[in-house]
């Protein structure tokens, strides 16, 4: 789920930069020195789950799981999602430099669309599967609504286009909401803290 | 998982100092970006193909790694000739191709090809760590290189225990289907993942705090620029001002 | 009874040297254990006979029939039951009861029948009561017996066990020694513990520098041997 | 000399059992070796000593002063140095010369003074021309070792090692106990492995039920043990 370089206008692409500058430094802000490890780590394992592909009817989509990110890190998901992509951009050369800020606004900046709706869902076990599944599918779909704006704003040409990527998402976005809402479940029996439910701190004075 | 399959060489690219590379990479990259004309587009190509070159790659796999990138650009190709109006190129049956469709995919294909044979040249040949120095010596904050060099770490640790998990689950007769079993067990899969990631982070940061981090970043030693270095950039930047000339030379030719 | 046998296996990891020439392995018939220095090999051997990782060159053969198609492995990783060297890389499930479940779900049971085998399973490991506990936040002895009920519960005819013992304090090594007595199936041990080794297995064999070497005879010897639990005795049954 | 005092510990876990009841124990002047069940709480004490853990009661007391502010825990920590369960957790930069180097840099070394203490404890250790080497692709063993120069480069007062020997072959655990016996550091070493313990410590606690029993004289005795490298002879130097 990334554009590739050489499609955006300028001043999509300007625009997309500032934002994500902007986004990233709210989140390394909110990321204190006692968090920086966790963070890396929770963006490592994003990078791995974006590795997964799961099957869907006759074909199969790679996890995005942005939503849950966001749902865990809060603004700490741009930065993390920034390291995410630049070592996708390194490893595999999708997406370089200059549409970094835009693939970063597109896909952390609706995650945390996904999240501001759904957290405070969490906390309730019954709405807890719900929110779960919501988050997940309302951040890709808000990522793939970004994407097609991406495109559009760039050139009228691209509306076609825009709507075909709109519509190939469709199908990651409900994978992607069972797949979060099945994580969710999951890290709220096993391991609440993480989802910032149950908080007690381990590591002891600085 | 070998991630960093170019990285590894001793061509003048590999050698060669890598936060110049970065901002050769960055700049040329731009400039090709905001390209509208379609002849800057073919020079940027031809310069960044000679960067290639300069790199020694295994070609096969740059072949691959061009082939998957291009995935979105067919996409383009598979839209734009028959819903862009404008004069006509030709008619296949019912469908339409404009002569503007066209030339805009093609735009496209040039400078996306173009952007990524430079990446691949600059950037892929370093590994993260040398990546993560570069960044940190050209002053960007150091919290986010800290993130990029640890995410880096521990991305194979991660991405072997995620296997080792799936791979019980495959001896335990799991077969990936469109079920909810499938769904609920890829959730288990990820979530104890992610539980035994957190918990790594929490014995990470205690070694860190053992071994005095109080938050800075320190970075170890900063090599000297050598003539080569500064010759690669200034090279980098004339092609790039050649391209920009180039655009300046065709734009209103009516290509787009 | 169930044979696997392996046929001129060779095998080398991509960056690194060759791990077997030509190896020929017989198992199914009795109790077989292995030694062999760390980086020999043994896990990844284990991994050739379940599929997961693919021979250089050379057949696994089950039951006289060459296993070849995505279906005689399934029936393979079906007949034979793998312990992994890290029972952390085997639990999944949020419970032990969904994780000892998954397989008979896996094989085709439904819901109240896996629960049951599971539970089942569960008791005779003297594991009863311990179906609602969350798995990885047991301890590593408890979880290394549930990660043998999750393979016992699917009814494997061989085992492979990864180093079983490490990591466990000695009450918890002598409980698997006796569980694995009971269990009256043929396996095959990988184990740096000797001792161990002698207790469970009929035949031992070494792994060095790509080749088996069968250990023609146990050479039981004494050793001089630290012990400290001068109040709680332990048992040298060996 | 350091010595370290815990006075009077009590800790539990939020959901557990209690796990240590008002324990005392000296460090500083000997070899200590510490063993005890899975779960009883070794790490935990480590955890405790270096103040990642606070206990529910009792203090810790460095050279007779009570460790209480963040000032004092950061002294406390430059003094003693901790080899974690797992080397993953402890090897965090990209590469080793960093990694060791990381510790220095923060006790205020400059890089070149860094640098030259990372390359020379390295050395020390016999990892020459390991400082280029990327961290995430050392072998277990080598991971163990390089975490210990990352230890001893901040030239510690004291070690504690936890289970040191966890997963490593017989030659390079012959080699940590070759380093280890030329340290003369007192440290506390946690191992099921009575054996190492043997050769390294001078006493060995048990830990069981939240309390230290001092043994009072390591019983050295003979058991059988299985012996199957016919051909290729171990030390028994025990
Ligand atoms: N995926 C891989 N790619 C390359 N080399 C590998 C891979 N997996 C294992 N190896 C190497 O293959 C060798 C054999 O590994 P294996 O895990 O089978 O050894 P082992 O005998 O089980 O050792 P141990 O006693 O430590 O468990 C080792 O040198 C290891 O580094
Ligand atoms: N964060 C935690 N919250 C609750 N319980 C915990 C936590 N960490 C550890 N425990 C529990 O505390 C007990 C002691 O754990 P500890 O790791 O100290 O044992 P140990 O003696 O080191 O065992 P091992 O030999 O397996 O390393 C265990 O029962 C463990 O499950
Ligand atoms: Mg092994
Ligand atoms: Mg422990």
């Amino acid at each position: 789920m990334h554009l590739s370089e050489g499609i955006l206008s300028g001043p999509i692409l300007l625009a997309g930069g500032v934002f994500a500058v902007m986004g990233t430094a709210i989140g390394l802000r909110k990321i204190d020195q006692e968090r920086i490890m966790t963070t890396a780590l929770l963006s490592a394992a994003f990078f791995v789950a974006s590795l997964v592909h799961v099957p869907i009817g006759p074909g199969s989509v790679h996890l995005l799981l942005n939503g849950l990110m966001a749902l865990l890190l809060g603004w700490g998901c741009f930065p993390a999602i920034l390291v995410a992509l630049s070592l996708q951009a390194i490893f595999f050369q999708f997406g370089g430099f200059t549409v970094l800020g835009v693939n970063v606004v597109i896909i952390a900046g609706s995650a945390l669309v996904g999240s501001f709706f759904f957290r405070p869902w969490l906390g309730d076990p019954k709405k807890r599967a719900v929110a779960g599944f919501l988050a997940g599918f309302l951040s890709v779909a808000c990522a793939a609504l970004f994407m097609a704006l991406a495109l559009v704003t760039t050139d009228q040409n691209f509306l076609v286009t825009a709507r075909l990527v709109f519509l190939a998402h469709l199908p990651v976005m409900v994978v992607e909401g069972m797949i979060t809402m099945f994580v969710v479940s999951f890290l709220a029996r096993v391991q609440p803290e993480i989802l910032g439910l149950d908080q007690h701190k381990r590591v002891g004075e600085g | 998982m070998n991630l960093e399959c170019f990285s590894s060489g001793s061509s003048l690219m590999h050698r060669a100092d890598v936060r110049c590379k970065i901002i050769s990479a960055f700049f040329f990259s731009l400039v090709v970006a905001l390209c509208h004309t379609l002849f800057a587009p073919v020079f940027a190509l031809l310069i960044a193909s000679v960067l290639l070159f300069l790199a020694h790659l295994p070609y096969m796999k740059v072949l691959k790694r061009l082939l998957m990138v291009n995935v979105f650009s067919l996409l383009f190709w598979l839209t734009l000739p028959f819903t862009v109006p404008g004069p006509l190129f030709m008619e296949l049956g019912p469908l339409v191709i404009s002569r503007p469709g066209l030339a805009l995919a093609a735009l496209i294909t040039l400078k996306t090809n173009a952007i990524v044979l430079v990446v691949l040249a600059l950037i892929a040949t370093s590994g993260v760590a040398k990546i993560g120095h570069g960044l940190a010596a050209l002053k960007l904050p150091s919290r986010f290189c800290m993130l990029l060099l640890f995410t880096y770490r521990y991305i194979f640790v991660l991405h072997q225990e995620y296997q080792r998990l799936r791979r019980a689950a495959l001896l335990r007769g799991f077969r990936p289907a469109t079920t909810m079993h499938t769904y609920q067990t890829y959730g288990n899969l990820l979530g104890m993942t992610l539980v035994k990631s957190w918990q790594r982070g929490v014995r990470v940061q205690q070694a860190m705090l053992l071994r005095g981090f109080q938050g800075r970043f320190y970075v170890l030693e900063g090599r000297r620029l050598a003539a080569s270095d500064l010759a690669l950039v200034a090279l980098v930047f004339l092609s790039a001002c050649g391209v920009v000339f180039m655009e300046r030379l065709s734009s209103g030719g009516g290509w787009s | 009874m169930t044979t696997v046998l392996l046929d001129d296996i060779s095998f080398s990891h991509p960056d690194g040297g060759q791990l077997f020439h030509h190896l020929h392995l017989a198992i199914g018939s009795e109790r077989v254990g292995f030694i062999g220095p760390n980086g020999s090999g043994k896990t990844t051997l284990f991994h050739i006979i379940m599929g997961l990782i693919k021979p250089d060159c050379g057949r696994v053969v089950m039951d006289d029939k060459v296993v070849a198609d995505s279906k005689a492995w399934r029936q393979l990783r079906r007949q034979i039951g793998f312990l992994f060297q890290d029972a952390d890389d085997q639990l999944f499930s949020p419970t032990v009861l969904e994780d000892v479940a998954f397989g008979p779900l896996n094989m085709g049971c439904d819901g109240p029948t896996a629960k049951s085998k599971a539970i089942a399973t569960l008791n005779s490991l003297g594991l009863a009561d311990f179906d609602n506990r969350i798995t990885h936040k047991l301890s590593g002895g408890e979880k290394k017996l549930v990660a043998l009920a999750t393979i016992l519960v699917m009814e494997p005819d061989i085992l492979l066990l990864d180093e079983p013992t490490n990591n466990l304090d000695p009450a918890t090594r002598e409980r698997l020694v006796a569980i694995l007595a009971k269990l009256n199936l043929p396996m095959v041990i990988i184990s740096h513990d000797f001792d161990f080794l002698a207790k469970t297995t009929d035949v031992i064999y070494s792994l060095e520098h790509g080749h088996l070497h069968k250990s023609e005879s146990i050479h039981l010897h004494t050793h001089p041997h630290a012990h400290v639990y001068g109040d709680h005795p332990h048992d040298h049954g060996g």
